[in-house]
């Protein structure tokens, strides 16, 4: 694994806020070997070459969801992105696209932090359950319905590829609706009724165009294009149905 | 919150989009190319009276109504996000423009479909 | 600068931080909590526990079997009596975590799942496939979105404490977006920061694993107990660390030397039988599997790796179906990282640092020596581990004692009689001109990446898995040698916006004090007993000497000072520890020594 | 470090030209172009329609029109167009669903994109074949 001393160039979009009015690409030379990631090629610069450059990173194994950027205008995680299937040509790497960039490879994320409050992102149970009435029962096959959508760790790479998102922010999202579709789809939830408002707002699905990269691009296979589209399909069926069926309307 | 009306455009989309996925290449290809050229299809098949007779039955009558009216509406939603994407963000102009030009197409597709009789 | 009045502020959102914080708002919503995290809360180590979480499910399991599992585990360095409280509240956590969504894995008939794990006597291993931590985590974050009196500071780096007439009155952080500082008042602090790891090369831990917190409640003069005890996980990726989880043995895995041979049953662990077996062979607990790895590698019989010697982790026997199922994430790290298909192909894997069993002294109520002061998770050392922790016991931990701290610090902080805030504002301001100073006149000539990888192999050659008197000794030599040189760090970056060197340079200064006193203990600590393992003719545990805790207390730039704390024992004489048939024999001689206790009044129910 | 005030200056990137940056966004394009092919088809049956409406005489102008080769080259390229559309919305369709569970296993989306191709196919051959018997 080790091949001795390959070279790699990594072009990084740089932006510092206080001595640069837009973002400049800056290259580095980084040693790597075959199983190096991009995050260690980052790390090496940041150890060795240039004390000054800024990314946010942590677990190293695609579960924390910090390090998403682009990589080569790209979506991914820096952390299970491998130098060699760049080698040898230059590696760019850039902050995620559609976020506004803090610094560097920062971006900022308020905006996604809002959307996951308001979607109300936990169990809203019928009625309260007390402890010593034990677990809910839930079936391998219930657990499955929504098991998919609860993987998301919200590393933003579908936001990144959404071209929805990024033309108006506004559009609740792909990472956030994929959630709120878990807890829909939860037997021990009895929450939907608060959440469909979002679903149906000027905000919502409807914003999709189903353009179908954010589920290319996700890291964990939970396909949100899919929690959006069906729910268009309900928010439409809601829409001309809600007359005819009082309960679920929207005020 | 306000709730969007996409539902009503959507749906139009959708089924145009579907309809046209199904069946409009076979379309394109019958009046388009075999019948015209008389190659698969005589070119008989298009003469006046043949195509009034279609016309005049009620069943090609809302065939024909339905396939432009949806294919309109399929294609103006289309067209108008579209629009947005390549970043012209006209709003409600560039909606009254796409939707309006679908809706005048489909009340001219059903006055002519009446005419004929 | 900014300030907040809090009633409880919560350093660290992770696992412990987040049930902590939903603790106090259950208990009283009135009260205002601060919940600072130096990264976004879903972003926290917790989310990389992979196998599971214990509590006691089973008829054929009892309290008992998991308490003696635990303590015996611990090589009986634990309190008795916390660990009394522990095994009796999990499983009651864990309901309360699938009441609040967490999607468990589940029996056919709808009831929850367990599985078996190191170490245990019986399956009660709660998993959510093999990314338990992650539901967990994201379950606790996303349920803490619904109590209003929850202000959280994300991406808030705390700097310090402020204690003040003798209790612990507060925090001051930076923001780390803005580069402004935060003075947040509170009447009580609870600290759940993780754990260490990161003080050594090769470990599972993400980069944020620190031991911040530690360092924090350290300084302020807080002991930090049974630091020498450091956790090496047998089964992780050679050169970054990554885990494998134990439950790829749990599931039926096998470790394989360099013949193929499953030479745990050479070590006291066998026999050898073709299914898993609790608390046998691959089953064992993880510091034997750590130690039977390097006595492989001594007699020459591990995988020479482009990072080192290797064995062997065997899961093709399983099939893709089964993996894919059960092990889904471990099939994409090994096939993503190392190019290799489990179901084809053994796993190379060698041992890594893990866990810090140790942490900030807490009594089983997480109170800390330092009123108001309270801790829970992996910084803390509330008792339950003792010398060695099992596996699915912390993930637990975060629930049962992150309730308990919340609620403890709750109730210190509605009985605390307010602060003097100009008195507290102006120890903040002195803090924020301390750390402001470390990046402006940062003229030395030291490096932050070269301190940081001297400190790891130091820490590597004196702390590993074996340890040596005069190896410790030369590795607390370098540790206050690198502490001195952390006087002269150079900090490149002197922005505001966004300055992880900045931020990197403090977390140095609290690795290298926290790595001091791990060695320290270590040094000091004449015996063997479960992680802690010499070879310089203290190779067996001592009893008569060392049934104590190592306590380490802050001295300025000096070495730090050792003493030692009595252990609660309640009903489990320290016995034997043994695993496979020899674990069996054990039990029954245990069983007997326990009902000679019972019968002179040692215990109660 | 010295200065006050708020140092923070979030960089917002402009979209211009997202679409040209990636394949994918290239394709997403190009499949949203065929819009143009369906309005226009629907443009033609239009014209036909009311040509019809207005008597044999101007049905038979159009028709000349119809028969011209350059117009059944316009076709050709139409047909192109549509069966790009029927290609890729069956492609996007597994998306869209909610999940199909036969036998105890979701059906693939390979499956749900063949499916479509196939009724696609098959409703085809039906038009087809009414549309010749109609003719003769």
């Amino acid at each position: 694994m080790n091949t001795g001393n390959k070279v790699i160039t990594i072009e990084v979009l740089r932006y510092r806020p206080e001595q640069d009015t837009a973002p400049v690409a800056q290259e580095y030379i980084v040693p790597f070997t075959d199983d190096m990631s991009v995050l260690q090629g980052l790390q090496y610069i940041k150890d060795e070459l240039d004390g000054t450059l800024s990314f946010r990173w942590s677990c190293r194994m695609a579960i924390c969801g910090s390090c998403g950027m682009m990589i080569d205008s790209v979506p991914k995680l820096a952390c299970q992105t491998f130098l060699r299937d760049f080698y040898p040509n230059t590696v760019r790497v850039e902050a995620l696209a559609h976020f506004p960039i803090e610094r560097d490879l920062v971006i900022v994320m308020d905006d996604f932090m809002e959307k996951l409050d308001s979607i109300k992102p936990y169990i809203i149970p019928e009625k309260p359950r007390a402890l010593s009435e034990g677990e809910y029962l839930q079936t391998p096959a219930e657990r499955d319905l929504y098991e998919q959508f609860s993987s998301c760790i919200n590393c933003l790479l579908c936001y990144a590829a959404c071209p929805q998102y990024g033309l108006n922010s506004n559009f609740i999202g792909p990472g956030a609706m994929a959630l709120l579709h878990r807890y829909n789809l939860d037997n021990r939830d009895s929450g939907k009724e608060q959440r469909m408002p979002l679903v149906h707002a000027e905000e919502g699905v409807f914003n999709c165009t189903a353009v179908g990269y954010c589920s290319e691009v996700c890291p964990k296979k939970v396909d949100p294009a899919n929690a959006v589209n069906i729910n268009k399909t309900e928010s439409a069926s809601d829409y001309f149905l809600r007359f005819v069926t009082p309960k679920g309307a929207c005020k | 919150m306000k709730r969007s009306n996409a539902p009503i455009f959507w749906a139009l989309f959708g089924a145009g989009g579907m309809l046209s996925a199904l069946i409009g290449a076979v379309l394109v290809f019958i009046t388009g190319i075999a019948a015209p050229s008389g190659t698969f299809l005589p070119r008989e098949m298009l003469s006046y009276s043949n195509v009034l007779a279609f016309s005049q039955h009620w069943a090609g009558k809302g065939f024909l109504f339905i396939i432009i009216a949806l294919f309109l509406w399929h294609s103006v939603h289309r067209i108008f996000h579209t629009l947005h994407d390549i970043g012209i963000h006209a709003g409600t102009g560039a909606k009254l423009i796409c939707y309006g030009s679908a809706l005048t197409g489909t009340l001219a597709a059903a006055y002519a479909l009446l005419r004929i009789g | 600068m900014e300030s907040f009045k809090a009633d409880v502020a919560i350093i660290g959102a992770g696992g412990a931080g987040l049930r902590a914080a939903i603790a106090v708002a259950e208990s009283d919503p009135a009260l205002k909590i601060a919940l600072i995290s130096k990264v976004y809360p879903m972003r926290s180590h917790t989310v990389a526990a992979e196998g599971g979480a214990a509590g006691v499910v089973l008829s054929h399991d009892s309290l008992e079997h998991h308490f003696h599992d635990t303590v015996a585990g611990g090589d009986w360095l634990c309190e008795q009596d916390v660990v009394d409280y522990f095994v009796a509240h999990c499983a009651e956590e864990m309901v309360q975590m699938e009441h609040w969504g967490c999607p468990w894995s589940r029996k056919p008939d709808g009831h929850i799942n367990v599985r078996p794990f190191g170490g245990m006597k019986i399956e009660r291993t709660w998993f959510a496939a093999d990314k338990t931590g992650f539901h967990m985590l994201h379950t606790l974050f996303q349920t803490s979105l619904q109590y209003p009196s929850i202000k959280r500071f994300d991406e808030h780096f705390c700097v310090d404490l402020l204690v003040e007439d003798a209790r612990v009155q507060g925090a001051v952080t930076i923001g780390i977006a803005s580069g402004e500082f935060t003075f947040i008042e509170a009447r009580s602090v609870i600290i759940a920061t993780g754990g260490a790891g990161r003080v050594f090369r090769e470990n599972t831990n993400g980069g944020i694993v620190t031991g911040d917190g530690m360092a924090l409640a350290y300084r302020h003069g807080v002991p930090l107990r049974d630091m020498e005890f450091v956790q090496y996980h047998p089964t992780c990726m050679p050169g970054t660390g990554l885990l494998f989880t134990e439950a790829c043995r749990g599931e039926g895995g096998f470790l394989l030397n360099k013949d193929g041979y499953r030479y745990l049953q050479d070590y006291g662990l066998g026999p050898a039988q073709p299914k898993p077996v609790n608390k046998a062979m691959e089953l064992g607990p993880r510091d034997r599997l750590s130690q039977a790895f390097w006595h492989e590698q001594q007699k020459g019989r591990t995988i020479e790796g482009p990072h080192g010697p290797v064995v062997h982790l065997d899961l093709r026997h399983l099939g893709e179906k089964y993996l894919r199922e059960r092990l889904p994430q471990i099939y994409e790290l090994a096939e993503q990282f190392l190019g290799v298909d489990p179901a084809q192909t053994p796993i190379p894997v060698r041992p890594a640092v893990h866990y810090t069993m140790g942490g900030i002294l807490v009594d089983g109520n997480c109170a800390s020596p330092l009123a108001g002061l309270y801790a829970a998770g992996e910084c803390s050392s509330v008792g339950i581990h003792g010398a060695n922790r099992l596996g699915s016991n912390s993930l637990s931990e975060l629930c049962v004692f992150g309730k308990v701290a919340g609620e403890e610090a709750a109730k210190f902080a509605k009985a605390a009689a307010p602060g003097n805030s100009e008195v507290l504002r102006k120890q903040a301001e002195a803090t924020q001109q301390r750390a402001t100073h470390l990046v402006q006149n940062s003229k030395g000539g030291e490096r932050i990446s070269v301190l940081r990888r001297e400190m790891a192999q130091t820490m590597e050659q004196g702390c590993g898995i074996y340890r040596m008197g005069d190896e410790m000794q030369r590795t607390c030599d370098k540790l206050a040698e690198l502490r001195q040189r952390f006087v002269h760090i150079n900090v490149q970056d002197k922005s505001r916006v966004f300055n992880t060197d900045w931020l990197l340079a403090i977390e140095l200064g609290y690795q290298l004090e926290v790595a001091q006193a791990m060695a320290v203990s270590a040094l000091n600590r004449r015996e063997s007993r479960g992680a802690h393992q010499r070879l310089d003719g203290f190779t067996e545990r001592d009893d008569a000497n060392y049934l104590k805790h190592t306590l380490v207390t802050y001295s300025g730039a000096d070495t730090p000072v050792v003493s030692y704390g009595p252990v609660k024992i309640t009903h489990s004489q320290p016995a034997v520890r043994a695993y496979g048939a020899a674990g069996e024999k054990a039990d029954a001689d245990r069983a007997a020594l326990d009902e000679k206790a019972a019968a002179t009044g040692g215990r109660s129910a | 470090m010295s200065a006050r005030g708020p140092a923070r200056r979030p960089f917002v990137r402009s979209m211009e030209g997202w679409w040209r940056k990636n394949p994918y966004f290239i394709e997403y394009m190009v499949h949203e172009g065929t819009a143009l092919f369906v309005a226009a088809y629907a443009l033609i049956l239009l014209i036909s329609i009311t040509c019809l409406a207005r008597g044999e005489a101007a049905w038979n102008q159009w028709l000349a029109v119809l028969t011209n080769p350059l117009c059944i080259f316009v076709h050709v390229l139409l047909l192109v167009g549509f069966l790009y559309h029927t290609w890729t919305w069956f492609n996007i369709m597994p998306r869209t669903l909610p999940p199909i569970i036969m036998n105890g296993a979701r059906v693939t989306a390979a499956t749900i994109t063949r499916t479509g191709l196939a009724a696609a196919l098959i409703a085809s051959l039906i038009i087809f074949i009414i549309a010749a018997s109609l003719a003769s």
